[in-house]
C-alpha cells in the first residue's frame, strides 16, 4: 500500500473532511502560511477559501471561544496550536464552555470541535514548549482525548473526531510528524475509545501511547530475544479508555507496564494502573509499573535531555526489572542520531 | 455578504409582520412596555418566592435592566441569535423564550428549558433563537462572535449578539474577541449592560477614572454607539441603528448602555445595608425606572392581570413538575448511551 | 481551647502572616466588599491599607501574572477567587509561569505565591460553579497544593503557604467556612505534604481529603459499631503526598479505600491507588478502591445532586462491601438538613 | 509617589554618573551606537555558528531590531527592571547582561545565565535588572505590572519595563494588565516592537486595518507614544520623556516602534524566499538599517575589533564549558532537596 507521512495523513484527513462536508472548517496560527503546521495544512487554503481555512490573532481563548460558537451554528471547526502549551490560554473555553455546553443545556447541544495539539519534544524547546498534558484533558468530563501514534491511527481518528460530535483533544507529537505508514487513499474512521493491539504476547502487557509507542516496539523486539513476550497496546486515545482490551491483556499475561510521555505523578499511567488495580487485582503476577517522566519541567539542555526522556532502552531495561532480570545494555536499541531529534534530517529549530 | 442581506427595511418589515411590535411606533413602544413588564414581573416573582427554598440555585435578577434586554430584542428576528451571562433573565424573555421552561429551570425541573441540567444560569430556548446563557464573566463573547462566523460563511441573513456587563469588559477575552469579528468583519452586536457594579465593587477599583467603555471599543476599529439604558426607546433606536450599520456592511457593532441593578448582586434581596453603594445612588437610579409611568398606567392594567396569571401558572407548572431522573442525567452528561 | 470557624481561622493567619511581614499583600475579586470571600478577608483593608489589600478586575489571569511579578520583587502576595472554576483563565500564568519561573530561571528565583481557591458545592452551583480540579494542579511539577479540611490545619497550613517560597494552590471547600474547630491564638505551621492521621485503626485505610474528611469521620464512627476499625487520613496536601503516612497505614491494614471530592477517572485518588499498587502490592489484602464522583459534570437541579455526591451513607456502604458485608442502612449517618447545603442556617444563593 | 521619586535630572545624574551614557548628546548617541553593534555582531554570531548544531534550542535573532532594545534601556538604571520574549537577545545585552552567560545559556551549558535550563528564550541576569524573559507570547507583560506593584509599594525608586511583540497585543492579558497597570497607577513602561509579523502571519490577518496599537492603548487610558523604532535617538528621546512622566506621576507609559526582523522568525536564515513577505519589502526595511553608517565608520573600528574578540572569547567560553550534571537538574526542578 501507499506509504505516507504522519503530517502528510492528517493533511489528508483534513482535506477529505473538508470536501466532504462544507461544515468543516480550520483555523489555527500559520495555518495558511508556508510552513503549513509542520506541512498538515499545506495547500487547503487555495483549496478551500480564506472563509474556511484561516489564520488567527495570538488569542487562543476567544479562538476557541469562536470555535465553539460556529460549532453552534452548525459548523465543524478544526484548531490547531502549534504547541499544546500555548493552549493552556484557553482551558477556560475549553473545560468551562466545550467541555460542558451540551450538558448544562440538558442536551441536544453539542459541540463539534476538534482541537490539534502539537506535542514539542528535545532541541531545547524546554519547559514551557514540550510539556505532555493529556491527563489533565482526560480528567474533565465531556472531553475526548486522542493520541494517533501511526500515520494510519492519525488520519482514521482525525477523521473520525472530526466528524464526532463531542469536543475532540487530537494530540499530535511533534516526533511523528516526520514518520510514514501505510495509508489508504480512502475514507475510514477508527472508534476513539478503541486501542490496538500492536503486538500480541503473553508474558506482560505494555500500555504505550503517542511517541512512546515508536520507542516500546523496539524494546518489544529486543525482549522477545531475551525470551519475554510482550503484548503491545497503543492506547491511542486516554479518554474514553479502552477498559475492554486492556483488562483482557492484563488478565491473559499477568503483568503492566504502562509507559506515558508525561510526567508520571497523577498521569494517564496513575488512572490506568490503579483502574487495573482495583477491577482485577488478582489477576497480577508482579506489582503493576509505569515508565514516565519523573515530576520535573521538562529541561532545555542538550545535556540533560538524553537522562530525562525515556526511550527504547529504558522500557527495555524497566521490562527486564519487573521480571527480575538483570539489566543489561542492549546495542541493538542505540539510536543512530542525536538524543534530542527524531532523525538526522532534523537541523532545528523547531 | 452585503448583497445577500436584505436592506433594514426589509428586514423591519418582516419584523413588524411578525407582530413583535406593531406599526406606530407609539404602538412598538407600546409592546415593548409590555415586555418589560413581563420580565419586572417574573423577576418579582422570583425574588418574592426565593426564600421558599424551592429555587435552589444562584439566581441574579435583572429588575432595573429591563429596557436593554426589550430594547434591543426588539429589533431582532427568531433567527437571529443571542447568548447572554449569570444575569439572563431578562434577555430570555426579551427573546421571546418560554416563561414556565426558564421558571422550571430555576427550579431545577426536568421540564425546564436546560432539563434542570443548568439553573438560572444556564438558560436556553433555541426555537426562538436564545442561544445560551453561562456562569463565567465574560466566556459567552467569542462564543457569539463564533455564531456570526458561522452565520456568515453559511451566507444566513441573521445577526449574533451578546449581552454582557461592565465587569467583562475586564477580561481579556472580550478584546480578543471583538478584535476578530472586525478583523472577519462578523455580523455580530455586542452589547455592555454598565449598571457600575461587578458584585459589590464599584467601577472605581475595575476601571480607570473617566474610562469610556464604547470609546476603548471604537478605538479597538468598530462601530461603538452609548445611550441610556434605562430608556427604552434609546435603546431601540440606537440598536436599530446598529443593526442597519450591519445590513449595510458596515462591520460588527457595540453598544454600551447605562443601567442599575436594583437588588442584590446574587439572590432576590436588597442589600443596600451592606455599605458598598449609597442609598442615595439607590434612589436617584430607582427615579429613573425604565417602567416609570408605565407600571400604574391603566392602560396596562388588564396586560398585568393576564401577566400574573400566567406567572403563577409557571410557578405551578415549576413546582408540579418532576426532578430529571438520575438515568436521564447520566444520558445527558454521555456516562449511559 | 477557644474555637473559631474555618473561615475565622483563614483571616487569623492572613491576618497574622500580614502582620509578620510587610511583604505579604493580599487581593481578589471582593476581598475588601462587605462579605469579604466568605468573611475570609473581613478587615483586613481597614488594618492593612488599600495598598496591601485591594479589589480586582475580572481579570484572571493578568492578576495571577501580576501576583508573580510582585512576588519576583520580594512580595508574598495571596490571592483569593470565589470559585476554583474562574481560575480555569489564569492557567497560563499558573502553568507557564508561576509552576515554571524559577526552574527556567536555574533557581534562585522563588515565586511565593499562594492562591486560594474556593470549591463550590451544592445548592445548584452547577457544572461550573462546583468543579474540583486538584487533579490538575498535582499533575504540575512546581507546584504545591494544599487542602485542608480542620480550621485547625487551615490556620497552620494557610501561613506556611504564605511562607513557602514555593508556588501553592490553597483549595478551601465552600462547606468547611462555617465549621468549628480549636485553634490557637499563636503562630503555628503545618507542613505542607504531611497528611494527618484523624483515627487509628487496623483494618482499613481510609485516604480522605477536604470535606469528605467531614463525612468520613461520621461513617467511620458507625463502622466502628460493625466492628471495623478504620483508620482515617486527612491529606491535606495532594503535592507533595505524604507517602510515608499513607503507606505505612496500609501495610498496617491491608486495605485502602481513597475518598476524594473530585470526578473519580484522573483523580487524586488514581495516583493513590497506583503508587500503593505499584510499590507495596503485597501489601494488600483486598482490592484498593475508591469512592469519587462518577465521571460527569456537576448537575444543578436538587433532584440530582443528592445522588450525585457522596456522603457518610456512601463511605459507611462502600467500606461494607470491601469487607464483603450486606448493605445496611445507617439512621445515624442521615444528615438532618437537606443535601445540599452545609447546615440550615444556609439560605442560599451561595 | 511622587514625592519619593527623585525629578528626572536627578534620575538622568545618577544615569549619567553610571557611566552608562556619556555627557554630551553625541557622545551618547557614540554610546548606544556600540550597543547596538554589540548585538548586531553577537547575533549574526549566532547566525553564524548555529548550523554547527552546538546551539541546540530555538533561537530567535533581533537583527535589524537593536535600535528598541538599547533605546529604551539607555534611560534605565540598573535597579529598573526588565523583562522580554522570546526574541530576547537584544533586550538582555542592551539592559547589561553578561554575554558569556547569555552564549553559554544558548549552547545549554550550566554556565550559562539560566544554568542551561532555560535556553536562548529563558535569559536572565538579575544583577543588571533584566528579571527574565519567557517563550509564551505576552505572558511577561502582567509579570512586569506586577514588579511594578511591588516597586510602588516598597517605594522603590525605580520602574518596571517589558518589551513585547505586536502579536502580544492580540493576548487578552495585554489588555488586562494594561487596565491594572493603569488603575493602580503603577511605574511600568509597556514597550511594543511591532515589526509587522507573528512568525509568518502579517498584520492584515491579525489586527483590523488602519489599527494604530499605541491609540488603542492610549483609548484605554494609558498616556501613549509612537515613533521610528529604526532611530535610536528617537527611541531614546520618546523613552526619556515615558520615563519623565513616570516621575511626574503621570502613570504608567506606552510606547510603541515601528521596526522589522531581518531573517527568520526562528532560527539563523534568511526566510524570504517562502513568499510571506516582499523581498521588496525587506529590502525597504534594510535600507532603514538602525546601524546605517555605523557599521563601516571608521569611527567604531577599533570597538568592533575588540567586540569581535569578546564574541569569541564568549562562544569559546561557551563551547568549554559543561552541562549542567543531572543531579544539578533534580536539585533545581526541587525533585532533590
Ligand atoms: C471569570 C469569572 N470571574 C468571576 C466571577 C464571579 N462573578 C459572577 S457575576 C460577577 C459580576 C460581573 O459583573 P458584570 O459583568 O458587570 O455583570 P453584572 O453582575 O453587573 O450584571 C462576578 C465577578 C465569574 N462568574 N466568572
Ligand atoms: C501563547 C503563544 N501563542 C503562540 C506562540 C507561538 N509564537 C512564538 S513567537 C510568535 C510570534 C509572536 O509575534 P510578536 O509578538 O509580534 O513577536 P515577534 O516574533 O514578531 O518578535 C508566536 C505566535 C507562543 N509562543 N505563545
Ligand atoms: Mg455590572
Ligand atoms: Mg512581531
Amino acid at each position: 500500500m501507499r506509504k505516507i507521512s504522519f503530517a502528510q495523513a492528517v493533511n489528508e484527513a483534513i482535506d477529505m473532511a473538508m470536501s466532504i462536508s462544507d461544515e468543516v472548517i480550520t483555523f489555527g496560527l500559520g495555518v495558511p502560511d508556508p510552513k503549513g503546521v509542520f506541512s498538515t495544512t499545506l495547500g487547503l487554503q487555495d483549496k478551500y477559501g480564506n472563509e474556511r481555512v484561516f489564520d488567527m490573532p495570538t488569542s487562543e481563548n476567544a479562538m476557541t471561544g469562536i470555535g465553539i460558537g460556529s460549532s453552534i451554528v452548525g459548523l465543524r471547526p478544526i484548531m490547531v496550536h502549534q504547541r499544546v502549551d500555548f493552549f493552556l490560554l484557553a482551558l477556560d473555553q475549553l473545560i468551562n464552555n466545550a467541555a460542558k455546553w451540551n450538558f448544562m443545556f440538558g442536551g441536544d447541544n453539542n459541540i463539534p470541535i476538534t482541537i490539534r495539539l502539537i506535542v514539542g519534544h528535545g532541541w531545547g524547546q524546554g519547559p514551557t514548549h514540550s510539556q505532555n498534558l493529556q491527563s489533565i484533558f482526560s480528567h474533565i468530563p465531556g472531553l475526548k482525548v486522542v493520541m494517533p501514534t501511526t500515520a494510519y491511527d492519525a488520519k482514521g481518528l482525525l477523521l473520525e473526531s472530526i466528524f464526532c460530535d463531542d469536543p475532540v483533544l487530537f494530540l499530535e507529537h511533534r516526533w511523528l510528524h516526520g514518520t510514514e505508514g501505510e495509508v489508504p487513499e480512502k475514507d475510514y474512521r477508527i472508534a476513539i475509545g478503541s486501542s490496538k493491539v500492536i503486538k500480541p504476547g503473553k508474558d506482560i502487557t505494555l500500555v504505550s501511547l503517542s511517541y512512546m509507542t515508536i520507542e516500546a516496539m523496539r524494546a518489544v523486539e529486543e525482549l522477545e530475544k531475551e525470551d519475554i513476550s510482550c503484548e503491545l497496546i497503543d492506547l491511542r486515545s486516554s479518554s474514553p479508555l479502552d477498559w475492554v482490551t486492556i483488562s483482557k491483556s492484563i488478565k491473559k499475561t499477568g503483568r503492566l507496564l504502562v509507559i506515558d510521555t508525561a510526567n508520571e505523578s497523577f498521569s494517564i499511567s496513575s488512572e490506568i494502573i490503579a483502574k487495573a488495580s482495583m477491577e482485577i487485582f488478582t489477576s497480577f503476577k508482579s506489582p503493576p509499573q509505569r515508565l514516565a517522566l519523573i515530576d520535573a519541567p521538562s529541561p532545555t539542555s542538550f545535556g540533560l535531555t538524553s537522562t530525562y526522556y525515556n526511550g527504547a532502552e529504558e522500557v527495555f531495561a524497566k521490562v527486564l526489572e519487573i521480571f527480575d532480570q538483570p539489566s543489561k545494555p542492549n546495542d541493538n536499541l542505540k539510536s543512530d542520531h542525536s538524543h534530542d531529534i527524531p532523525g538526522d534530517w532534523f537541523k532545528g529549530p523547531f | 455578504m452585503a448583497k445577500l442581506r436584505k436592506g433594514v427595511f426589509g428586514r423591519l418589515n418582516s419584523f413588524i409582520n411578525n407582530h413583535i411590535i406593531i406599526k406606530s411606533k407609539n404602538m412598538s413602544l407600546f409592546e415593548m412596555q409590555k415586555r418589560m413588564l413581563k420580565i419586572r414581573f417574573v423577576e418579582e416573582s422570583i425574588a418574592e418566592r426565593y426564600s421558599e427554598g424551592k429555587m435552589r440555585c444562584p439566581t441574579h435578577l435583572s429588575i432595573g435592566q429591563e429596557a436593554i434586554a426589550v430594547g434591543v430584542c426588539a429589533n431582532l428576528n427568531k433567527d437571529d441569535l443571542v447568548l447572554s451571562t449569570h444575569r439572563a433573565h431578562a434577555h430570555y424573555l426579551a427573546k421571546g423564550g418560554d416563561l414556565k421552561k426558564m421558571i422550571a429551570e430555576i427550579y431545577g425541573k426536568v421540564t425546564g428549558c436546560s432539563k434542570g441540567m443548568g439553573g438560572s444560569m444556564h438558560l436556553i430556548d433555541k426555537s426562538v433563537g436564545f442561544m445560551g446563557s453561562t456562569a463565567i464573566v465574560g466566556n459567552t463573547i467569542p462564543v457569539a462572535v463564533g455564531m456570526a462566523k458561522g452565520l456568515k460563511l453559511r451566507n444566513k441573513d441573521a445577526i449574533s449578539c451578546v449581552f454582557f456587563g461592565d465587569g467583562a469588559t475586564e477580561e481579556g477575552v472580550f478584546f480578543e474577541s471583538l478584535n476578530f469579528a472586525i478583523i472577519q468583519n462578523l455580523p455580530v452586536i455586542f452589547v455592555c449592560e454598565n449598571n457600575l457594579y461587578s458584585v459589590y465593587s464599584g467601577l472605581e477599583v475595575r476601571q480607570p477614572k473617566g474610562r469610556k467603555i464604547y470609546e476603548m471599543a471604537r478605538s479597538m476599529g468598530i462601530e461603538a454607539n452609548h445611550g441610556n439604558g434605562n430608556d427604552v426607546v434609546e435603546v431601540y433606536e440606537k440598536m436599530l441603528k446598529a443593526k442597519d450599520n450591519i445590513s449595510k456592511d458596515k462591520g460588527p457593532q457595540f453598544l454600551e448602555f447605562d443601567t442599575y441593578r436594583w437588588r442584590e448582586h446574587c439572590g432576590p434581596n436588597y442589600d443596600n445595608d451592606l455599605g458598598y453603594r449609597d442609598e442615595s445612588e439607590f434612589l436617584k437610579w430607582r427615579e429613573k425606572d425604565p417602567l416609570k409611568n408605565v407600571l400604574d398606567s391603566s392602560e396596562f392594567k388588564s396586560y398585568i392581570d393576564s401577566l400574573k396569571d400566567d406567572i403563577c401558572e409557571a410557578h405551578l407548572f415549576a413546582e408540579n413538575s418532576k426532578y430529571p431522573e438520575y438515568e436521564e442525567f447520566l444520558e445527558i452528561s454521555g456516562i449511559k448511551k
